[in-house]
């Protein structure tokens, strides 16, 4: 057995620590929704028992996607827009290895937009966290197009012109999409499990995290995070687990089935209360690394075999 | 028969069927450019490149040019319609499309008429004219065709009218699809061509349809071949010398897609655009059969970033696109270079700025991959000069990029695309491959960034390497990857990147010299017109100037030795398809002029008065072009001497 | 008092409430360097402007610029995290941030010890140091203190620890948002500034607060004023002139805004990208008012692309980035020069490549903004050397779009971008506003494209003008905007849009050159290095050196007589915040040696031996860096005469 | 009266003939159905009285996108992808201007997404044709995001991977959307009456045109093309008319209030059979353009005001 093949072994046998996906010290501001996340992703890291050599966070540019610089896993700290088709190239290469993207507002629904558009579409098996703040952190406040109309920020002095575009609505409008769900940064365990469902379900699974940004709209979500019962928890044998202890926080709970699509596109229309849960699921969507056969073995004597066939039809000269 | 006059041939076509012999003027030839032109869809193309095969399986010298119409269906008869071949062969090797042509087929008088515009057809030269429309139905048509037929012949062209509808409604229902195989029968007449190969070729390319199909090919092929030898009074011989060695014949694109399966990548990333798409085409016909994936990304940023995530897991990735998708990619190569991952771009250059002449030729695109993406990035740039170089240097750009974990890219062109020339089978080796993806741990203490204080070379490490977990950023960063705006920290990075450029230099040989290392005019070029440059150089030799030519390979990092093959000469030019300022036009004057991108790179590393000679006219430099510019410069240099 | 021990000024502070007057040094001064730095939010920055201004009321020369740390909520006390303003002033004209600082405030010492391991404090620089820490009840942040401070001390720094937070509490329920007014009034004490015009001051940033507010704050001005006065043993006088003209002082970035409103430009589109983004702040705060919009796009691709659109209309548009932002321009800026709409792009560059070092200084930009669209897109590009030009320069760019139909890049970087400045107050003209969008009918027979035959320049026409219908497109054209592929109408098209720029230059005047017109060594530079190269040069001229420089305004096209001012000395350098290599690097040599971007345009086009010296530290170039490369170099010439 | 005045007036009496708005000769392909919405257009504008110099058509890059070039009105045949920036940009600047959007499916579903999204989002006043052949035209047929499963194409020659997005569902879950519709080319009348209600309409109109393509996808629409009862006629008083004639043909009629968003998105979501009229219509989402203030005028002297008020500001002395 070869030192690499051991060595995999080894790694795969062990049990990991929280430590061990703890990479540099955060440096997100005070009370910053981004270090729920973080701690989300770290307990599931250890729990769902990833190899931090076989798990790569993907970003693209903003605060939240200062995200992987936290793990100690691989990352890939990208450009502003791209995470998604940089952890498409990734994935396809390397069906193997376990693939998260991190990504703000700004960079997924604005300037990624047609990325995310299309990565719902190619349904890729990674699990992609929308850190939702509503605001652009990284550059100092300026109107993101989730922000609510009326944000006043450094673009918009007084106050944005037009309502907040919905990623839940654009997501499921979107053929092929196959999971959708809502979290927010204050309610740790509930977002921890839908993380979890996010990361089990195979296909594209996209996690909207409403996430609070203390330094640019510290008043964002406070009517919300004050009031448990402007919050809307979704429930359903197929959805996740809402807790006792939550369930007696959270009391305006609505049944719904993830399989049903047009009421997952009504209760996304809807932002007050603000559902939280699983709006839609459908495990039978294939995914296009599977569609593709990537991760194929390739030898060099395949290589050589194609290519000798199709010089064959282009010699002249001995035929 | 009087060529020049049309009116025997009509004659002849009215005597269909009597073989009377005609006088021939057989004539040995040392290369001779042919043309034939149709409405798209009549098969024109096919025709020219398999008459191209044919003579390359012959031994001759052989370069075929696709004529494309700039529309997806033009109009019938028209123009701007002509769709064909144009095909260069010689008793050497052929290098490029050639000048004017010396034969021109036509399938009708309107699609001629595009080329005659277009400066295409040798003064004198021969015509072989469908005569269907002499008796149109309708009159205007009719009316259209004589009128051009007369300028033609008046304007000295040596016109023959040829019934090659008649000929052929004699041997199939729609003589409009068998046509092409007519006229290919006569051209194998015509250059005395062997019929066996020729038969062979119609069977390799009707190969999947059954025996029917052939045979009737076939007939209409002897019936342009028996029509030629009885009624035309001119016949040549190209001398061939057979290949010791098998060659195949192949345009720039299939070359570029199958040195992209020889080079080991298995991860091509595209998004459609005209002349490079047809390389994608390929690719994905061929590519899964080896494992390999073309991903159609939504968009070129798409697909540029696709494929960096694709070469960050361990293999090299490539993305093939043209000018307009290149500017696209820009920002996301400057985190290739910067992070430091290997990466192959693939660029077709077309007519520019903008979305400028899609089909048509230029090379303006050279400065814009040295410099388009913001702030320092330093990236290999390669141009292949010949349809071999394609292949290879998809190999070649494959190792670069891996072993300097850098951004290698690929100039090619609208020329190299579509043209064919025969040259000798790669050999496959699996050398050509990269190792495998490493997955063994990282040793303890290694950096993802551990730059060598001399060549900046750093080992990278993949995801699924235990040990070896880092986040890889487009930031400034240190050694260990993280995050730094540390004056030193940002200095040394620069520097690293920088280096792996002067390192590459280091191992590279000096360009050729084609023709003597001194003398009165050295001409430099770069890519698609080495054949034009090397031809005009050769024929100038040959006339005893004292001029020669070197060709560049590497444009970043320069190869080495330049400098002293530029000062062997009273004068350097470059040729370029690109744009330069002309020093005679009014207000330009050294100050202000603005020269193309190799002579300016060439002016700024050497301190030479290099000089230029361009063209920006959307289609190949012509090897007559180039060597009357150059005459004139000789002209001028050795009377000033 | 012993500056050299910190020991007394802790004496003092519990002594606090006794004014023992202390004997005072009254040092004259040309001029010196402040900095202030506190933890992000303390308010060292206001207090930074707030004294500029006031050295500017009363006559000095003043150049302040921020420091900014890299995060957006750095942790408090920390060394990344400083947070705060250098101030320059002069008894002259101040045009640059200057060398290592004179004096250092600092609200705790590990803001500080950024500064210092940085290497931006003076060896033996005054430094006041808040002196709260000692006696913190966190035993390891008192030690940190006593560390630092006697590491500072045992370094040679002139430490006066500071009793600020004490003797604001006296006066102010929290302290932390009262002593930068504290630091303020200890400043106007130690530069014997006119209280006044601190108080006058004080009102005017607190204006929309009630009196309350700023009488609290006059009152802390004054108990720092008092503080220094009875405890410092030092104090300085920087002689002042009154400018005659009213002047203005605001940073780079406001003065590219105000300059937007001023030309007259209308619609600016942009997508926020530090450092640029903050013109666009400014923007969207005054532009309304005077009928303006600042529309944040989805992406720079819109922005750029929604921008050609608003100035195809009839009226100029702008567009505001920086590095990343260019690069995904680029595809946009190449239509817009093709189809020859006026746009005015402002690129404030960063550190590149890729992310690379978003608030940091770099002119890494230049090649890209001229090279980097696809194919030959000649667009004008400017760069300002001072936060007037910021200013002027938009007013310059609108005009020179609208007259020449170009794209005109104004290049701005990061230094100038929060510099601030005095000027002299712009006189509004109406010159400066474009004529009114012409609506009236095209007269016939006028072309879309008429170009004239020498200046390539014609009139454009817009929606809304009868007769004037036609399709603008980014493909290759004819006079009539129709799609055409000929290859002299390319030509001619290629030609138009290349003789604009030559036309333009031969309009502009050749750059002054600063000292004399011949010596031993010139320097030449471009954009936000103005004032530190003139510095430089002006000090070793008083030294007797025969050293001149010039600065250049216009990049593309150059101004005239360039050439002669470079044959005028035995060397030219340029000096630049870009990346190259050195010559002294193992592994380069001529051959491959990479130039920075304006000293490779020089080489080419003046085939002079053009050397430089650059630095990318992500930091202003300084003037005292400039002076000791200048002078070993011209050492080395007058050795080797 | 000044000239130019004089003869703006001059123009908004005159009455414009169909040759009035015919520009260069049509250059697609025999039977594209490019040239259907061409006609449609020329009379849509003779029929409103658009002033041709008031006109503006702006397209991308694709056989579709050549349209403005064949109208006699201002035309901005663009870049790739970027035809609805560009149009804003116009919009904004030039309220007053007609403006008319011609899109294909590469350009407006691939590369031009993200704009696409946010248009929608903007809602400004313009009409946007989707020329949607399901085929990239112009680089001569690669699979483009509207190809259906298995469409066999030169980058997808053993079939496309995906199932086709669907241009409408996306557009429907877009906050702000204002008007969506779907015509077919090959029933010229009610594309004549559906591109008349999306100018109408005050707003972002969203047409998605089915186009033939015989040149690349010659079957793709045959089977709707030869059988009208796999047409889904929209009908309501606030729909679109379905005239007499076509309705004996097209007897396979739903009705269905634009108003319903859920409604319009259920429609939207099945391709089988077609539905051809007005999905979704809210004349109450207000233009941005509108929320802008675009089209204020600006004199000299309220340039000067502004400047003169912000350098009072900066000025340090004299104050
Ligand atoms: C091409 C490009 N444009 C702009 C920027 C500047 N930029 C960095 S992050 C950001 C937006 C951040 O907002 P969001 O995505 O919501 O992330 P957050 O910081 O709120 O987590 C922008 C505009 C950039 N880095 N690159
Ligand atoms: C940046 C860029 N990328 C690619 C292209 C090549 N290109 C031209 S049109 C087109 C797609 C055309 O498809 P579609 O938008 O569906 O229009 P259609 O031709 O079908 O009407 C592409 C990929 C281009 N011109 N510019
Ligand atoms: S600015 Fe907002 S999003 Fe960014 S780190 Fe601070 S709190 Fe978090
Ligand atoms: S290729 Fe298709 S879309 Fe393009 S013109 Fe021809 S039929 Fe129309
Ligand atoms: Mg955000
Ligand atoms: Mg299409």
């Amino acid at each position: 057995m070869s030192a690499a093949t051991l060595c995999l072994q080894h790694f795969a046998e062990e049990n990991h620590a929280l430590e061990d996906y703890q990479g540099g010290v955060p440096r997100w501001c005070k009370g910053c929704g981004d270090n729920a996340i973080l701690a989300a992703m770290q307990r599931l890291c250890r729990d769902e028992g990833l190899r931090p050599e076989k798990t790569v966070f993907v970003s693209g540019i903003g605060c939240s996607s200062r995200l992987p610089h936290y793990m100690r896993t691989y990352g890939f700290h990208g450009i502003h827009g791209r995470a998604l088709p940089i952890a498409e190239g990734i994935k396809l290469a390397r069906p193997d290895l376990h693939v998260f993207v991190n990504t703000g507002d700004g960079d997924c629904c604005n300037i990624g937009a047609a990325h995310w558009i299309h990565a719902i579409r190619y349904n890729m098996n990674m699990t992609v966290l929308l850190h939702d703040n509503h605001i652009y952190g990284l550059t100092k406040k300026q109107a993101s197009p989730t922000s609510p109309i009326g944000t006043r920020s450094n673009t918009t002095p007084r106050g944005s012109y037009l309502d907040a575009l919905s990623p839940l609505t654009v997501t499921l409008g979107v053929q092929n999409v196959s999971f959708v769900a809502q979290a927010v940064d204050w309610i740790p365990e509930s977002l921890f499990h839908i993380l979890t469902a996010a990361y089990r379900h195979r296909g594209f699974s996209f996690v909207r995290i409403l996430q609070r940004c203390p330094e640019f709209v510290g008043n964002m979500f406070e009517p919300w995070v004050h009031d448990p019962q402007r919050m809307l928890m979704l429930t359903h044998a197929d959805g996740i687990r809402v807790s006792p202890a939550l369930q007696k926080i959270y009391r305006n709970q609505l049944p719904h089935d993830p399989a049903d699509i047009n009421r997952a596109r009504e209760i996304a229309s809807s932002d007050d209360p603000i559902p939280v849960g699983i709006l839609y699921r459908n495990p039978e969507v294939p995914c296009y690394e599977d569609l593709r056969g990537a991760g194929k073995l390739r030898t060099a004597d395949q290589v050589r075999g194609a290519l000798d066939a199709e010089l064959d039809k282009f010699t002249v000269w001995p035929q | 028969m009087n060529a020049v006059s049309p009116l025997p041939a009509r004659a002849h076509a009215a005597r269909k069927g009597s073989v009377a012999p005609v006088a021939k003027h057989l004539q040995t030839l040392d290369q001779h450019v042919i043309e034939i032109m149709s409405d798209s869809g009549e098969g024109a193309q096919k025709c020219g490149q398999s008459f191209g095969s044919i003579a390359a399986r012959t031994g001759n010298g052989v370069w075929t040019v696709e004529i494309i119409p700039a529309e997806i269906q033009p109009p019938a008869r028209s123009v701007a319609g002509a769709s064909g071949n144009r095909i260069r062969i010689g008793s050497h090797q052929i290098t490029n499309g050639g000048d004017e042509a010396d034969i021109a087929v036509a399938f009708n008088e309107q699609v001629l008429l595009g080329r005659v515009n277009a400066g295409e057809l040798k003064p004198g030269c021969i015509v072989l004219l469908e005569n269907m429309w002499a008796e149109h139905d309708d009159a205007k048509i009719a009316g259209q065709y004589a009128e051009t037929r007369d300028r033609l012949v008046a304007e000295g062209y040596r016109v023959y009218e040829v019934p090659m509808e008649t000929e052929c409604r004699a041997l199939v229902p729609d003589p409009r699809k068998g046509k092409n195989m007519f006229v290919l029968g006569m051209l194998c007449n015509i250059y005395s061509l062997d019929m066996n190969l020729a038969r062979d070729q119609i069977a390799f390319i009707f190969g999947k349809k059954d025996a029917k199909v052939i045979s009737s090919n076939v007939a209409l092929l002897e019936a342009g071949w028996q029509w030629a030898e009885s009624n035309l009074d001119f016949k040549y011989r190209v001398p061939a010398v057979k290949a010791t060695v098998p060659q195949v014949v192949i345009n720039g694109n299939t070359a570029v897609a199958l040195g992209v399966l020889a080079s080991g990548m298995d991860i091509c990333a595209m998004y459609p655009i005209t002349p490079a798409t047809s390389a994608s085409h390929y690719l994905s016909d061929v590519f899964e059969r080896a494992g390999g994936i073309v991903h159609q990304a939504e968009d070129e940023i798409a697909a540029c970033a696709f494929a960096i995530g694709a070469s960050y897991t361990g293999k090299v990735a490539v993305t093939i696109t043209s000018g307009p998708g290149y500017s696209l990619k820009q920002e996301g190569l400057g985190l290739a270079v910067m992070a430091e991952i290997p990466l192959v771009v693939v660029n077709v250059q077309r007519g520019g700025p903008s979305t400028g002449q899609p089909t048509k030729v230029e090379q303006g695109d050279l400065l814009t991959v040295m410099f388009g993406s913001h702030g320092d990035a330093p990236k290999v740039v390669m141009a292949p000069g010949t349809i071999e170089d394609c292949f290879y240097s998809m190999i070649t750009a494959r190792r670069l990029a891996e072993t300097f974990n850098m951004v290698v890219v690929v100039l090619s062109d609208a020329s190299l695309a579509t043209a064919q020339q025969p040259f000798p089978r790669p050999q496959f080796s699996t050398e050509w491959l990269a190792p495998p993806v490493d997955q063994n741990p990282v040793p303890d203490g290694v950096k993802p960034y551990d730059w060598d204080p001399v060549t900046g070379l750093s080992r990278r490490f993949v995801p699924g390497q235990p040990n070896g977990m880092h986040t890889l950023t487009g930031l400034a960063h240190d050694r260990n990857s993280r995050v730094a705006y540390d004056p030193e920290i940002n200095e040394q990075g620069m520097r690293a990147r920088s280096m792996k450029l002067a390192t590459l230099q280091k191992i590279l040989t000096p360009p050729p010299v084609f023709g003597d290392r001194e003398g009165e005019l050295l001409v430099v070029g770069w890519g698609g017109t080495k054949g034009a440059i090397e031809e005009a150089v050769a024929r100038l030799r040959g006339e005893g100037h004292r001029v020669s030519s070197t060709h560049l390979t590497f444009l970043q990092p320069m190869q080495p030795g330049i400098g002293e093959i530029l000062r062997g000469f009273r004068q350097v030019i470059t040729v370029e398809g690109n744009w330069a300022d002309d020093p005679n036009d009014p207000l330009i004057d050294e100050s202000n002029r603005r020269y193309p991108a190799l002579a300016m790179l060439l002016r700024s590393r050497y301190l030479v008065d290099v000089d230029c000679w361009t063209e920006v006219r959307g289609r190949p430099i012509k090897p007559g072009t180039v060597y009357a510019e150059l005459r004139g410069r000789l002209a001028h240099l050795e009377t000033s001497r």
